[in-house]
């Protein structure tokens, strides 16, 4: 991290500002275009942003988003590109909640089931992302690939185990299939909030935690170090001691299990059960919410928030008449401006350290300091 | 191409910069330069490093556009925006780095920009007619079908020229084309150019090997700091001299003074042989052993196995037979990391490849290749506060021009990037150094400070292992000396009693049968 | 040691690729391969395996993929990842689907390619101009198209005869051709179920039989964009933005013109890749590409940034796509064809030195085996993996030579490239 | 009756009373995935909202869910209508049963319903379901009878318990008429993978596999995959099978209608409506309303006449199921 300067500061608040103005006018443009108020939209928002359970539910799925970003992050930090964290929490929310609602778990403290339930995520998400990385380091596969098409396999997998022949089962009546619903002592409790029936979910310390943990082992730890060197250049680390291959592997397994936390939070804190309802594509979400926060642990929580908000304020556009669909825009411009936003700045930046390195050579001065 | 010199009287020079000034962020690169280049000489430019030579030639190229100042070529002014605009007026440029695309046939580098046509469709068959045609009248040698990836650097450097010629330049800029040529081959190019002088082409040469500027160049002009300082023709002027206008300080010579060789084997390397991804055999039974205080130079033209040796014995690429011994320690199969541990030091050859994360700051980069060690970790945290102290210390005793250690180290010219690698690869008193072309791309006075480190570090009983392209600093700078070619070790030579041109003979396996 | 002069250390440099295979060696695979799937045709009676309507079906399938593999491969030949096709594929959809109702399925595919135009000039915007990194823009691309696409859509369709907030109304289908005659001839012998000669015959009538004008207009493409990129100085210029942008600029290649085409032109496949599927499918849906631009984007790299490669890839998936959706049986019999490819791949990696991977391989293969004889179907939920499972298989044990171009990714900037 | 199509099936059940209450009465309605133009289960939905807007002149509201969203973002879709003085909701799919049962406790004096689910129970909440594998039952007789080769398709969706209940009783009806026929059975997409639904090239491939295997009716429980099915049977020369509505009469698939035999219709347009009307008449009864054959809930279309020679067959059928002395299963 630079010094932070009054200027600095406000380089690193410019660009993610102009660029939310710039999203909102884009936003407004389309709107009236098609006959829309961008004020009722406004409006709409605010309403929103001052109803305590969409606050709740925006901060439920910000943690949920921030997960998944960390996950895509982990991976992003050494130039892989770990697309399948969808596949990996879905896989592992569905294999961790059959497990976490087999009857002899009841017998278990609560304490103890429920990390339980949690390694076993981390595990099979791991596991799952493991399948690809060990294609990469052995067979070369590209990640991008494998992490396709295990997305995908997943899927199968997973629906071929909902089936009450194997871990799901039914209940009459309901056109819904889950695994057995986890009864009380595997539930993590959420946080009471006022005004709101919606409690604000219990792992939401997990993601805290995880992000802590993130943030410590990138920039702390020898092992970070080593994450970052690979990402900034392969061949670089190599010389310097460091076993790609095997770096590959650890951050891919890290990515998987931190993918298999993913599901953890809906899954012990509202769901219980993993069903047809289950929430899918969070893995995707992750990709955005990453890429918008940099892959730093304070930037993605902040894009996660910000994603939560604009998914849960889509009921009230809808309620208001407002077409839901400018959420999808609106995040998709935001991304976009957010982005061309900092690498202005960036380039502002650059200019600005060469400028120093200039002066530090002695070489500002022009035609006088040279006839010396 | 270029338009008829005016007739009558003296001709029109070939290019005439004027009052050239060229500005980047903090840096002043030109400022009011001003050179005539006479038609059908061979022009020198020389200068340190960062001086501004490859700007001003860029610019002269249209590859950037100068701030201030005017160009005029044949006597007539004009103004670039684009190397399009250049190669019309007939000017051809050989750039510093290659500029090449590995992946596409030398055809295709060659004809890319100025394709013969056939309907729609590149017609290869002319393509294909007019390189041959070029190659054999100048006997460059290069087959237009191959991959360029497939080539080595002597043929890399030949394709660069040819894609000059294939564009019937009248005036040719060559950005230190020399750096990685042996002398054989530097003669061979500089025969070459004096074949197109004949033809009264113009060109414009950079080097830092002022001896060869000597030789060939008809006009040498020196830049300092971004500006001309002199203009002087080879006859009235030695390289000591040259040297000094260019820095104005006295020329640096490598030299060891007395001989630290002790007989403690650091490093012992017996019957090493690599091989390459697709089965050939690049390292063929390659012994050696390095003792403390001394300095082994291998010569070589590049890619007879220098670089594999390198890697091989850093542990980044696996041998297939032998024995590599460190301080009494096997470490054949040991990890790079082991190795670093152990206490080898090691300068790469690109140092933006294998050296530096350009992207971090520099304490960021003092860590590199170190993270196992004090002061930049304490058990698996990094020593933040440790690592910085310890730049700041190279920063000082190695002299590494910046503002600051926070800066990434993109924002540093090379000369100082190496010098913040040597120092860092210096910390920690390793025992052996491996340094790879250490002072490539480095301008003297920064030459100079390599040197000495290297010197005050053999004396500290430091074994090294120098592999360098330059001969003077080969010889200068070891104890003792093999040549390397087709993956052997295949003489060994006295520095004090062997010539550069011997070494260079030796080095092409000249007067051998193989 | 050739023509003499500056010739030294040549030898030290000998090629490492292996050399072009003649089209004879193709045909002998090809063949081989036709054998190994006749014999199991004719061993588990799976007549799918090599049947007309496999064929077509894998073509149809096929063609909206090697689109999207085509359009990834026109920007990063020109170094611009697109990982935003999926995205310019919704925007394809949705412009058929507007213009295919009212004018017709060729008005549709025009405005469907054109609407992918848009989307290439905003991706090209961003990471040419702009500098974003490209997995950035792209990503925000497949936020923004479905979206705006849907609102449009609720905007024009809402109310059209026929059409829906989320889908337009019935476009026609473009016309079919059918090689008179050849094709009923291919019936019969198809019929017939001799070994190997009514496999053939199946084969040559899915590919002569009720072929789309659309895929005729693939087929085309995708030679013509070999054509284009490797026999012409446009092409030239092109693919050298992408291995050396620097070389290119010092030659006087305008490099961010070629990559604006690049990235425009990838737009436009990749809206075309959209059209067809909307116009082969009668209408525009919401939700209709279902990630195919990303299965065209692994189909680019499984082709190893070819033409003829990433046709082989779409053409892998969309033949085993084919045979899960169609049937079962079919993939019952691809666990024996699996089992049979991947012991043929032990034998050949252990006689070339591999052993590991000759082990995993008859591992596998002999697990699949099992798998065939033990069961008598593939779970119906897990049948519809078969093309991810196979392609994944094939990527892990064919050798990797893969070789993107050398600055896909890399940010450009005019001057800046060293 | 079997002609029965939308206007006699709300014809049943009108009550026909005054409108006088009516204009106070604000009902908002919250769909599932693809919402209001989906040409299917939502669609229908949305036919009975606006048969009774248009009768009684009630104020509605209409929201949709979105992909991939959670039960708590269902939650509060309902939780803003009830809050937004809508005083009747309805909310589409089983998707919506938590999100039901968390806000109908809250909110007491609200009447809810819920379409195909049985599940959450309150004293304020009607449960409207479905006997589909009845109709299924119905239409696989008329595949049955009318296949010329005894070889007929079933084509899912999504292989959800819900289109299970379609192929379930599809494939007893064959069995009942014809005992040795053949019923081969395909579902496009697994979950969460809903695709299945929009993805009218898959249903092609998969009808043409199946006809290509010797099947000449396929019946499509696909959505807007059936599109693809109908067109490959024209193609082929072939039949299908519609779903929901009467999908002979549908404009969007007005030229491939003459491949379209029958179709099973979900009346769900009046299940809606007659929720409604309950309401709006003050009698909104509480729990499960099974709409089946006998409650005319479900049915079989006969328009284009395909099966007019057959009808009589079919309503044998259909008087034993209502009659109880077959009982059709809605699982495997
Ligand atoms: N594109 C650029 N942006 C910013 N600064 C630049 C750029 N190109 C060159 N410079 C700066 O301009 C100065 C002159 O550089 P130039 O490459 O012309 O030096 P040179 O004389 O060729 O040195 P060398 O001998 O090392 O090749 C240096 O300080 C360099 O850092
Ligand atoms: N390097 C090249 N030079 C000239 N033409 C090429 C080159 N690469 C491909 N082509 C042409 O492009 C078209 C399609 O490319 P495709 O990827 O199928 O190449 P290919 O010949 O199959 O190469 P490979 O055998 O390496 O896969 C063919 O007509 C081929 O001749
Ligand atoms: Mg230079
Ligand atoms: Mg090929």
């Amino acid at each position: 991290m630079r010094n932070l300067t009054p200027r600095s500061v406000l380089l690193g608040l410019a660009a993610p500002l102009g660029a939310l103005v710039f999203a909102a006018l884009v936003c407004g443009i389309i709107l009236a275009a098609t006959g829309n108020s961008p004020i009722d939209t406004v409006d709409a928002m605010a309403t929103a942003a001052q109803r305590p359970r969409t606050l709740v539910n925006s901060v439920n799925s910000a943690t949920v988003y921030y997960l998944a970003a960390v996950a895509v992050a982990i991976g992003f930090r050494m130039k892989l590109f770990n697309i399948g964290v969808d596949g990996q929490y879905r896989l592992a929310a569905m294999l961790s909640a059959a497990l976490a609602g087999a009857a002899f778990m009841d017998n278990l403290p609560s304490f103890l089931r429920i990390a339980l339930t949690i390694a076993v995520a981390m595990l099979v998400g791991a596991g799952w992302a493991g399948l690809a990385a060990l294609l990469k380091v052995t067979r070369g596969v590209s990640e991008v690939i494998s992490t396709i098409m295990l997305n995908a396999i997943a899927t199968y997998l997973v629906s071929y185990l909902l089936n009450p022949a194997r871990l799901a089962e039914t209940t009459a009546g309901s056109n819904n299939i889950g695994t057995a619903k986890i009864t009380e002592g595997g539930q993590v409790p959420g946080f009471e909030v006022s005004g709101s029936t919606t409690k604000v979910f219990g792992l939401i310390l997990l993601a805290a935690i995880v992000g802590v943990v993130y943030w410590f082992v990138l920039s702390r730890t020898k092992f970070g170090f080593e994450l970052k060197a690979t990402g900034l250049s392969e061949s670089a680390a190599v010389a310097s001691g460091v076993s790609v291959k095997k770096m590959v592997v650890i951050s891919m397994l890290l990515s998987g299990a931190v993918a298999g936390l993913v599901g953890m939070p809906q899954l012990l804190g509202a769901s219980y059960t993993y069903s047809l309802d289950f929430p899918p594509g969070l893995g995707f979400v992750g990709i955005a919410v990453a890429l918008l926060g940099r892959n730093n642990p304070v930037g993605m929580a902040v894009a996660a928030l910000l994603w939560g908000f604009l998914d849960n304020a889509a009921n009230a556009l809808d309620i208001s008449g407002v077409p839901r669909e400018i959420v999808l825009i609106m995040q998709g411009v935001i991304v976009l401006s957010v982005v061309v936003a900092y690498e202005l700045v960036r380039r502002y930046r650059v200019r600005a350290e060469q400028q120093a390195v200039g002066k530090a050579l002695g070489r500002t001065k022009t035609l006088e300091e040279v006839s010396a | 191409m270029s338009p008829e010199p005016p007739a009558g009287g003296a001709p029109a020079p070939a290019v005439q910069l004027s009052a050239i000034t060229k500005r980047f962020p903090g840096v002043v690169a030109n400022s009011d330069v001003n050179i005539t280049v006479r038609a059908g000489t061979v022009h020198a430019l020389v200068g340190e490093n960062g001086a501004g030579k490859s700007t001003l030639m860029k610019i002269l190229y249209g590859m950037q556009q100068p701030d201030e100042g005017t160009i005029a070529i044949d006597g007539a002014p004009v103004t670039f925006s684009s190397p399009a605009d250049a190669i019309r007026a007939g000017i051809g440029m050989v750039h510093q780095h290659f500029m090449l695309a590995d992946n596409l046939t030398v055809l295709e580098n060659v004809v890319l920009g100025s394709e013969p046509r056939k309907g729609v469709g590149l017609d290869f068959a002319a393509a294909r007619a007019k390189i041959t045609e070029i190659s054999t009248a100048y006997g460059l040698g290069v087959d237009p079908d191959r991959l360029v990836d497939d080539l080595g650097v002597g043929e890399r450097q030949r394709v660069e020229i040819l894609k000059v010629l294939y564009r019937g330049a009248r005036t040719l800029i060559l950005d230190e084309p020399t750096a990685v040529l042996v002398p054989q081959e530097v003669d061979e190019l500089f025969g070459n150019l004096r074949d197109l002088k004949a033809e009264g082409l113009t060109i414009l040469f950079i080097s830092h090997k002022l001896d060869e500027v000597l030789s060939v160049a008809d006009d040498i002009t020196v830049i300092r700091r971004g500006t001309t300082v002199a203009s002087v023709s080879p006859e009235g002027v030695t390289a000591r001299k040259l040297a000094e206008l260019m820095v104005g300080s006295a020329l640096p010579v490598p030299e060891l003074r007395e001989s630290t060789v002790t007989d403690e084997t650091v490093l012992s390397v017996e019957g090493l042989t690599v091989l390459s991804a697709d089965g050939r055999t690049v390292l063929d039974n390659v012994s050696f052993t390095i003792h403390a205080g001394e300095v082994l130079g291998i010569a070589g033209v590049e890619g007879n196995g220098q670089a594999e040796l390198v890697e091989a014995l850093m542990g980044i690429r696996s041998c297939s037979a032998g024995r590599i011994t460190l301080s009494g320690q096997d470490i054949t199969r040991a990890t790079t990391r082991h190795r670093r541990e152990a206490g080898i030091g090691y300068i790469p050859e690109d140092r933006h490849r294998q050296g530096l994360l350009l992207e971090a700051p520099l304490w960021e980069n003092r860590i590199l290749g170190h993270q196992t060690s004090a002061p930049n970790v304490r058990g698996p945290l990094l020593d933040r506060k440790g690592a910085k102290r310890d730049t700041e210390r190279i920063v000082d005793e190695y002299d590494v021009r910046t503002p600051g250690i926070g800066v990434n180290a993109s924002a540093l010219s090379g000369g100082n990037q190496q010098k913040l690698i040597v120092g860092r690869e210096m910390s920690g008193s390793p025992v052996l150094l491996i340094a790879s072309h250490p002072t490539r791309g480095v301008d003297v006075g920064a030459q100079a400070a390599i040197w000495e480190h290297i010197r005050r570090a053999r004396a500290e009983q430091l074994a090294v292992l120098l592999i360098s392209a330059d001969l003077d600093e080969l010889i200068g700078m070891s104890d003792t000396l093999s040549v390397i070619l087709r993956g052997r070790l295949v003489a060994d030579h006295d520095p004090a009693a062997v010539t550069p041109e011997q070494l260079g003979s030796a080095m092409t396996g000249a007067g051998r049968e193989d | 040691m050739t023509v003499g002069g500056l010739s030294v250390g040549i030898e030290t440099a000998p090629a490492r690729r292996g050399k072009r295979l003649s089209p004879m060696v193709y045909l002998l695979v090809a063949v081989g391969a036709l054998l190994v799937l006749s014999a199991v045709r004719a061993l588990s009676g799976a007549t799918d395996l090599t049947s007309a309507g496999t064929v077509q079906a894998a073509l149809t399938a096929a063609v909206p993929l090697a689109m999207a593999a085509l359009a990834g491969l026109w920007a990063e030949r020109a170094g611009v990842v697109n990982i935003g096709l999926e995205g310019m594929m919704v925007l394809g959809t949705f412009g058929a689907g507007y213009a295919g109702y009212q004018w017709g399925p060729w008005a549709g595919v025009v405005f469907g390619l054109f609407l992918g135009i848009i989307g290439g000039l905003l991706h090209a915007v961003a990471t040419v101009t702009f500098g974003v990194d490209h997995i950035i823009s792209g990503v925000a691309i497949n936020l923004l198209a479905p979206g705006a696409a849907l609102f449009l859509s609720k905007l024009y369709f809402a109310d059209a005869p026929g059409g829906g907030q989320k889908q337009s109304p019935r476009i026609e289908d473009a016309a079919k051709v059918t090689l008179p005659g050849f094709s009923d001839l291919m019936g019969t012998i198809e019929g017939k179920r001799w070994f190997f000669v009514s496999d053939l015959a199946g084969v040559l009538r899915g590919l002569t039989t009720e072929i789309s004008l659309l895929t005729l207009l693939a087929v085309v493409l995708i030679v013509a964009t070999g054509w284009v990129l490797w026999r012409t100085p446009f092409g030239l210029r092109l693919r050298s933005c992408g291995e050396s942008p620097a070389a290119a600029e010092s030659l006087g290649v305008n490099v961010l013109k070629y990559k604006y085409l690049a990235v425009t032109a990838s737009g436009a496949f990749a809206g075309l890749g959209g059209a067809f599927l909307a116009v082969s499918s009668g209408q525009y849906r919401d939700g209709q590409t279902g990630g195919r631009g990303f299965i065209g984007l692994a189909a680019m790299i499984f082709g190893n940034w070819r033409p003829g490669g990433l046709a082989t890839g779409a053409g892998l998936f969309g033949y085993t796509d084919a045979m899960a959706l169609r049937g079962s049986n079919a993939v019952h019999a691809l666990l024996l064809l699996l089992g049979i490819a991947l012991v043929v791949v032990a034998v050949i990696q252990y006689r070339s030195g591999h052993n590991v991977l000759s082990g995993v391989a008859a591992a596998i293969g002999v697990l699949f085996g099992w798998w065939y004889f033990a069961s008598s179907e593939v779970p119906p939920e897990l049948v519809g993996a078969a093309p991810y499972v196979v392609t994944l298989l094939v990527l892990g044990l064919a050798s990797q030579r893969l070789r993107p171009p050398k600055f896909v990714g890399e940010p450009y900037r005019k001057g800046h490239a060293v | 009756a079997c002609g029965s199509k939308n206007d006699t099936g709300s014809g049943g059940t009108t009550t026909g009373g005054s409108s006088a209450a009516a204009s106070s009465l604000k009902i908002g309605l919250a769909y599932d995935i693809g919402g209001r133009g989906d040409q299917s289960f939502n669609d229908s939905a949305a036919r009975g909202l606006d048969k009774a807007k248009s009768e009684f002149g009630i104020d509605i509201k209409e929201l949709e869910a979105a992909a991939g969203e959670t039960d708590a973002q269902k939650e509060d879709r309902l939780r803003q209508l009830a809050e937004g003085g809508y005083t009747t909701i309805i909310a589409v799919g089983f998707a919506y049963e938590t999100a039901i049962e968390k806000t109908a406790k809250d909110f007491p004096e609200v009447k809810f319903a819920i379409i195909d689910s049985a599940g959450p129970a309150a004293d304020n909440v009607a449960n409207l379901t479905f006997a589909e594998q009845e109709g299924s039952f119905l239409v696989g007789v008329a595949a049955a009878l009318k296949s010329k080769t005894g070889n007929v398709g079933f084509i899912g969706g999504v292989n959800v318990p819900l289109i299970q209940k379609f192929e379930v009783g599809f494939t007893a009806g064959v069995k009942a008429a014809k005992a040795d026929a053949t019923v081969q059975v395909k579902y496009l997409t697994q979950p969460p993978d809903f695709t299945g639904f929009n993805d009218p090239a898959k249903g092609e491939t998969a009808a043409k596999g199946m006809f290509d295997a010797g099947a000449d009716i396929v019946y499509a429980a696909a959505g807007g995959s059936g599109n693809g099915v109908f067109k490959t049977a024209k193609a082929n020369g072939k039949f299908g099978i519609g779903v929901d509505s009467d999908q002979y009469n549908l404009p969007a698939l007005a030229d491939v209608k003459d491949v379209i035999i029958t179709s099973m219709i979900k009346e769900v347009d009046v299940a809606v409506y007659d929720f409604i009307t309950s309401v709006k008449d003050g009698k909104f009864a509480k729990g499960e309303k099974v709409y089946d054959l006998k409650a005319g809930g479900i049915d079989y279309a006969t328009s284009g006449g395909k099966i007019d020679d057959i009808k009589t067959k079919i309503d044998e059928y259909k008087t034993k199921i209502t009659s109880g002395e077959i009982k059709v299963p809605s699982t495997k």
